[in-house]
């Protein structure tokens, strides 16, 4: 397409001219992240439609059917994986990091999603392993596009925040027993956190975020315990551990 | 173009001009290589005592904080012996001619062992003390020697040749790196506060408060006398202090709810809810 | 404060989620380190590549140029032998996740050996020809292998790995840094042809306005479609071509004078300046 | 002065508080500061009173008392040397790069008019060493209050462009062969200034400048070549080599 | 020659003198802008006042005469509306959008203090349709002078963020049920807003700051429920649900 | 109490639910911004062939086939003729401002090849009415998508600088009559900018650059006239090379 | 020429030189800037030890001992006073705004510390008057040196920022009272606030501010209300601690 | 208690409430601001005017009637006059520095515009008393609406910029005799500014711009040296010196 217009141009040696069939080369790049582009937004709005699904869960009426809600997020992340697989023919597995900051965000997000479904129904941590099977990309960098460390450990902050306001509406729910179960979650992960040696750089940032959520859950917690509901109760919420 | 030749042919290669040119060459080059060595160390000395600070940080969590402090001043060993190459490097030269190559390092470096020093004692390192540890033992003989020396005049030479003593190296952190350094351990403070309260201990965000206070003094007093990042740094230590003062707040707000409640609400609480569950459900 | 206690044990450092932050941190610093060894890598190829251009513009005054271009060549020689430590520590990586630590480096080796190329040839070096020699023989057997392959496909991989030809390393420029290396490129030849007139060679500034103008149509077609920082370098590629139309419109217009001062004027002029000689003093 | 204004200072433990004592110590290089600006002041003063003399040079009347110029500068060249020896009085001679920034510019302002006096005196380019001497102070660092080599070159550059303006301005005097002088001068400067590796800093920048002045006074000499002036005419300048 | 063309310049009759017709043109569209910017500036005048009366619903005395402020309120939206009729005189309404950026900021204030006074008055959401009669303009871009979707939704965040601060005072003035509506409202916002594929405008940003409205408004709920308020009292504010 | 309203937001029917009619509305306008864009994009890419052909003429061999570059560049513009009418079909025509951005820059810059093409062509300005032909749009706003004014000087600005760079080009080309030509013709442009009452924006400060051209061709003028250049060639009409 | 009139320039005589007489009124009015700077930096410096001893009432121990600081206070500025004293002779009454900028930011400084100070005392609001008596300069223009309002007005704005984090220490130190006559004065200040039409200028900005600070005091009181600490505790006078 | 003090603020009556008090000083010190920049924007129409005039003695025609453009011009500093009396009425007048910036930069231009004027008719350098009477304002500062004299040096330096231009276009005009003229006034000029001690302010600035103008004027008295051009021609300009 683009050979057609390039000859066109009166440069006195074109086909010697070495900066133009540069030109041609850089533009086809262009290709690649306009297409990116697209999937990326596809994987957006379905991003969008999960994190409505699991809002969900915060209102008082939400706790009930949490299960039910899973098994539709879990339905909505076959589309992630069928969008990511787009994705991955858009650019050579190679190039992986040339055009990482395309989808990273939505990756993070997607990290995010998929460590609340799991944890909603587990209550675990889900694994950077596991996490690559939900999203249906590879684990380890050399076998091609694959869940980058940072990205996991990124979306795994949100999950912190997300969980501290959980707790907070647990308690309005009058589920006492989910916030000391959270609260032994996030002190792990803080714990976790702290081995590790960040940069200065955005993920630092958001794991500074972590320690007020610990923060926020311990209040709670303490909240729950002067007034006696921290142990007198038995949990009806619907993953007892 | 026989112009070009002649041109060329016009300065002698072996002139009086050419000569001196030629040494300035040199003293360039020997400077620019210099410098570019200074900041490589200076980087080094950025990253290990950022990894220190992380260290630090885990005392909050950690069971072993014995295990986490030595850990923390081995640390610190590795960098005081990059610190030590710095000082091989300035051996008879002018330190403030190379500071801007590694100050970020010294700065960084302040931060950490401010930091480890207040984990250990609740006080501030003061910059006589840091200074201290960064006097060495030169083992080779043929490098020019130095020395330090503590004045009450403020303003000691940095870096000091003396005849006395021959086998000593050192480098000593400016004024100017003391307090930017001091100004950036204010962050670290701040999140050592909130990890604190978030890991059950109530005491720190106290002890943490007036110390942050304090400093927040003796920068005011500073004000706008100090370099330009000092004031560039005073709005980011407000925030840290803010936040502490916030965290003092919370913890005093909620623990006023205790003996109250505790005998009061309680039971009347309970037993409200539990009514309410049985709506819900 | 016995809270504080319950929290640290509360956490085995043997639990599954410690395990994996552990690997985790091994893995996050290991990237880091290996980043800094390559800004250090890079910050010498910066360096080294900005000194093959002084020697190079040395070409305009210095009478040996052959001399002047053995010297870059070997100078370049040196730098290529820090790319290869580059593609060292890249072996098995993703090239473009460790690219901004070296970049800046790389496209300051491509403003070094194009210069290079049209003070010898009066082309522009193309990328491919830039690649070629950055593939490198590995003596270790110990490291993975890896290969280059030459497409036609832009997109190829710029670092790859190949079974068959276990004992090649390279380390391969990628079209943005050859881009912005000849952006930069631009500045030098405008220098060189200013340095060009000053000392009498009035060919070379018209071959580089030509070549300059080339160049400036190709930015134009590649427009705002490429890499932020080009629109940036845009605005200096102009001024740099502005600079050596104008050098070549002075020579033009002063050289429009020769026939006619010399016979007419020449004669006219001198007496009559040698009488007002006179009155002044 | 300033330990009076301490003490009123209600801190808790203030002799223990080390953050206050450094606060002294930093307030006390700002002494210095005030200090060294004021000596600058004074220097930049006789700087500006040598300047207009020099520039004298290139009024058309101005080339016939180039010599008589030269002695009433070195006059002004004693007073910079007493300016300099108090400025060196302010400060610990081995901090001299402590301070550095605020003497450079007219350091290097000073550089340029001993090295225009020289070159009008001798038409030879000043070396660093009797620089150093017309200023009273130091060619080597180890030795106390110095002449950078970067204000040297610097000082030099300057120089050039001043040369590139006389050449000019001889034309219009008239004087036909002190162009053709400042020719060589400046090419063999231009030669020197090759061999240097320079960063990008301000420098650099002026030695990109140089080649202007390069390109400018061989204009004049193509000039004075074409017309036939370049050495047909005795030279009648005061300064004849 | 340029003795002929310069003349002809300066001649009067702009229809054959393109360049001054070009200019009075121009300096036309530029009279517009200032007319503009007078009325816009009466516009935030009247925006101010109205802002004064409902700021006082926050005092705790504030709360008891909603519906006093609410009627004086709705007198100085009838200013509004009358300096909005002579907005529009000033333009052609097909340049809408080419004289947008003058009044946006104050349409989307009065959309906010809009949106505020029907909250007030009926605890509902107020439509884009609501705002557009409220304001005297039209609903839909066809008819002329009308409410941008944009500015609408602009001046909608404000209020989840006004109503987030009414939510706390209203705890403050022991009205524990106010909080528990106000929290629904905003909760149906927010989902509302999830539909919305922002692009990353300044709207975007605004949403960004919703997020915190809802925490907030989540915590003020979870204080009232762990003290058993959110049910205990019965609720007498004016807008009982 | 939420679970009553929560569902009625996900009804399906848009019309009983404002918030989703609004999410329609607000995404639907999204769309247009990414349609434009795209056509947009082509513009440019056209705009660029245009102008490195154009651009040809500063070689001193371009100098002679100027017609013949011309006659090349028309069939480009008949290109940009086709995009700017699928342009119009993107939005409704009164929204003209609404997305003006988007192809503002785009748009000077055609203006600018289209003055130069008329430049080379006639070395007469190009009206804005020409102008708006060439790129087949409207002259008046009323009648759709039209050339705005701060538009077409915007572009014209351009051709000033353009043409102090070609009077320069041509000087080394040998054609010494056509930089008396641009200077007449960049006086009286500068003359009819001055009548123009310049608000303090983009396009004052692209006339503050005028001011640079205008020199810089006096200059050339300068040059050619003190050597005597400026009327030694016959100079008989205005556009016959 | 030229020689006959560069003698009459270098004449002593200055009333027959205009050139050197500007020279003088230039260079003297350069004097004054030097003259108020030092006098300003001496201003600073009791600044900042009133701002240290003031910023002592947040300490927990500082409560106690508000009355005995407000005294130190009182001494301090009674320095103040004489410094200002000798600001005022350093240039003509009439000249206030020429050299307003030197002086602005440590008025507005010590505006904030005198009404610190005010509130502290009394708990009132200080008035423009006042400040002025005890800065010992003009309330009115026309007397002399005096208090700009918009300086006034800056300094009051940093007034409420630190009263709210007053509020957040007092409840630290289990002040609970005084929280709420914090509010109450805040409230109103922003009241004030809000009948100015402030232009878009630093004082706008600053005011902006005072939204945070209403916010965060609110948050105060409802904290000390919802746990019933609001009331518990006698609060006879307004300032009798 | 907040219910007490609240009231009394909306209480109408100014003289018992300060803040409403200090609302209507403040706001009554922008009404002067905007009146202030009305009459600005008059004085700037008319400085175009004359500008537009006077620019026509760089044409070629334009050299033979400056006389008559001269006359014209002086008409309009009529104008200029009685707009500058209604600015004056427009503050008090020892207010003179607090809205100086606002006419700031048109005085500045006018300044210019008079000195230029001035050279024109006289050749000589316009002292300030001269143009403060042309403007019909004050020269002394104590007698009212004063000129500034770093207004008055600023004006005076785009004089020497517009003479480098003059020069350069006298020569085009085969006025070789002007280009000397100018040169002696410039380098008088600049003489008499090296006397100055500029701070770092944007005098400063402009004034390292006349080194250029300096430049420049004396490579065209070179140009015309070198060809002969410089004595041969009688002059015949109006103003012989
Ligand atoms: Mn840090
Ligand atoms: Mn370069």
């Amino acid at each position: 397409m683009q050979s057609n217009t390039i000859p066109s141009i009166t440069l006195p040696s074109a086909e010697h001219n070495p900066t133009q069939c540069r030109a041609i080369q850089y533009n086809s790049s262009m290709q690649s992240n306009t297409e990116i582009r697209k999937v990326v937004q596809t994987l957006e709005q379905t991003a969008r439609e999960i994190l409505i699904l699991l809002q969900g869960v915060h209102q008082e009426a939400g706790f009930k059917d949490i299960p039910a809600k899973c098994v539709k997020v879990r339905e909505h992340f076959s589309t992630v994986r069928s969008q990511l697989a787009i994705l991955k023919t858009k650019f050579p597995s190679e190039q992986y990091y040339r055009f990482h900051d395309q989808w990273r965000f939505v990756l993070q997000r997607l990290v995010f999603l998929a460590s609340f479904l799991v944890y909603l129904e587990t209550e675990e941590l889900v694994t950077r392993e596991a996490v690559a099977e939900i999203l249906g990309i590879e684990y380890e960098r050399e076998k091609g596009f694959h869940l980058d460390i940072e990205d996991y450990l990124s979306g795994v902050l949100n999950l912190a925040s997300e969980l501290s306001r959980l707790a907070v509406n647990s308690v309005t729910a009058r589920d006492y027993a989910r916030p000391l179960r959270i609260a032994t979650f996030i002190n792990e992960l803080d714990f976790g956190f702290r081995l590790l040696n960040l940069k200065n750089d955005s993920l630092r940032k958001r794991y500074d975020g972590l320690k007020y959520d610990v923060k926020k859950i311990e209040e709670v917690v303490y909240d729950l315990s002067i007034r006696g509901l921290s142990r007198s109760q038995p949990s009806t919420s619907s993953a007892d551990k | 173009s026989q112009r070009k030749e002649e041109k060329g042919s016009g300065v002698g290669s072996s002139s009086s001009m050419v000569i001196a040119f030629k040494s300035f060459q040199h003293e360039l080059d020997t400077k620019h290589d210099k410098y570019e060595r200074l900041v490589k160390l200076g980087r080094d000395i950025t990253i290990e005592s950022k990894r220190t600070i992380f260290i630090l940080h885990r005392i909050i969590s950690d069971p072993n904080k014995d295990g986490v402090l030595t850990e923390a001043e081995n640390k610190l060993d590795v960098v005081r012996l990059k610190i030590k190459q710095v000082a091989q490097e300035l051996v008879g030269e002018d330190l403030y001619q190379y500071n801007r190559a590694f100050t970020p390092g010294l700065q960084e470096y302040v931060e950490a062992v401010t930091f480890q020093h207040f984990i250990k004692t609740r006080c501030l390192l003061c910059l006589e003390d840091i200074n201290k540890p960064l006097i060495f033992e030169e083992e080779k003989s043929d490098v020019k020697s130095t020395s330090i020396e503590l004045l009450d005049d403020p303003l000691i030479p940095v870096l000091e040749k003396k005849q006395s003593n021959p086998n000593i190296l050192s480098l000593q952190v400016t004024p100017v790196d003391y307090l930017l350094g001091v100004a950036d351990l204010t962050g670290e403070l701040m999140r050592l506060c909130i990890g604190s309260v978030g890991n059950g201990d109530i005491d720190t965000p106290f002890e943490l408060g007036q110390f942050l206070r304090e400093i927040f003094d003796g920068f005011s007093y500073i004000g706008n006398t100090g370099p330009y990042e000092i004031s560039r740094k005073l709005y980011a230590l407000k925030q840290s202090l803010a936040k502490v003062e916030n965290a003092c707040y919370t913890l005093k707000v909620r623990g006023s709810e205790i003996p109250k409640h505790m005998l009061a609400d309680l039971f009347s609480t309970k037993s409200e809810l539990m009514e309410h569950d049985e709506d819900i459900s």
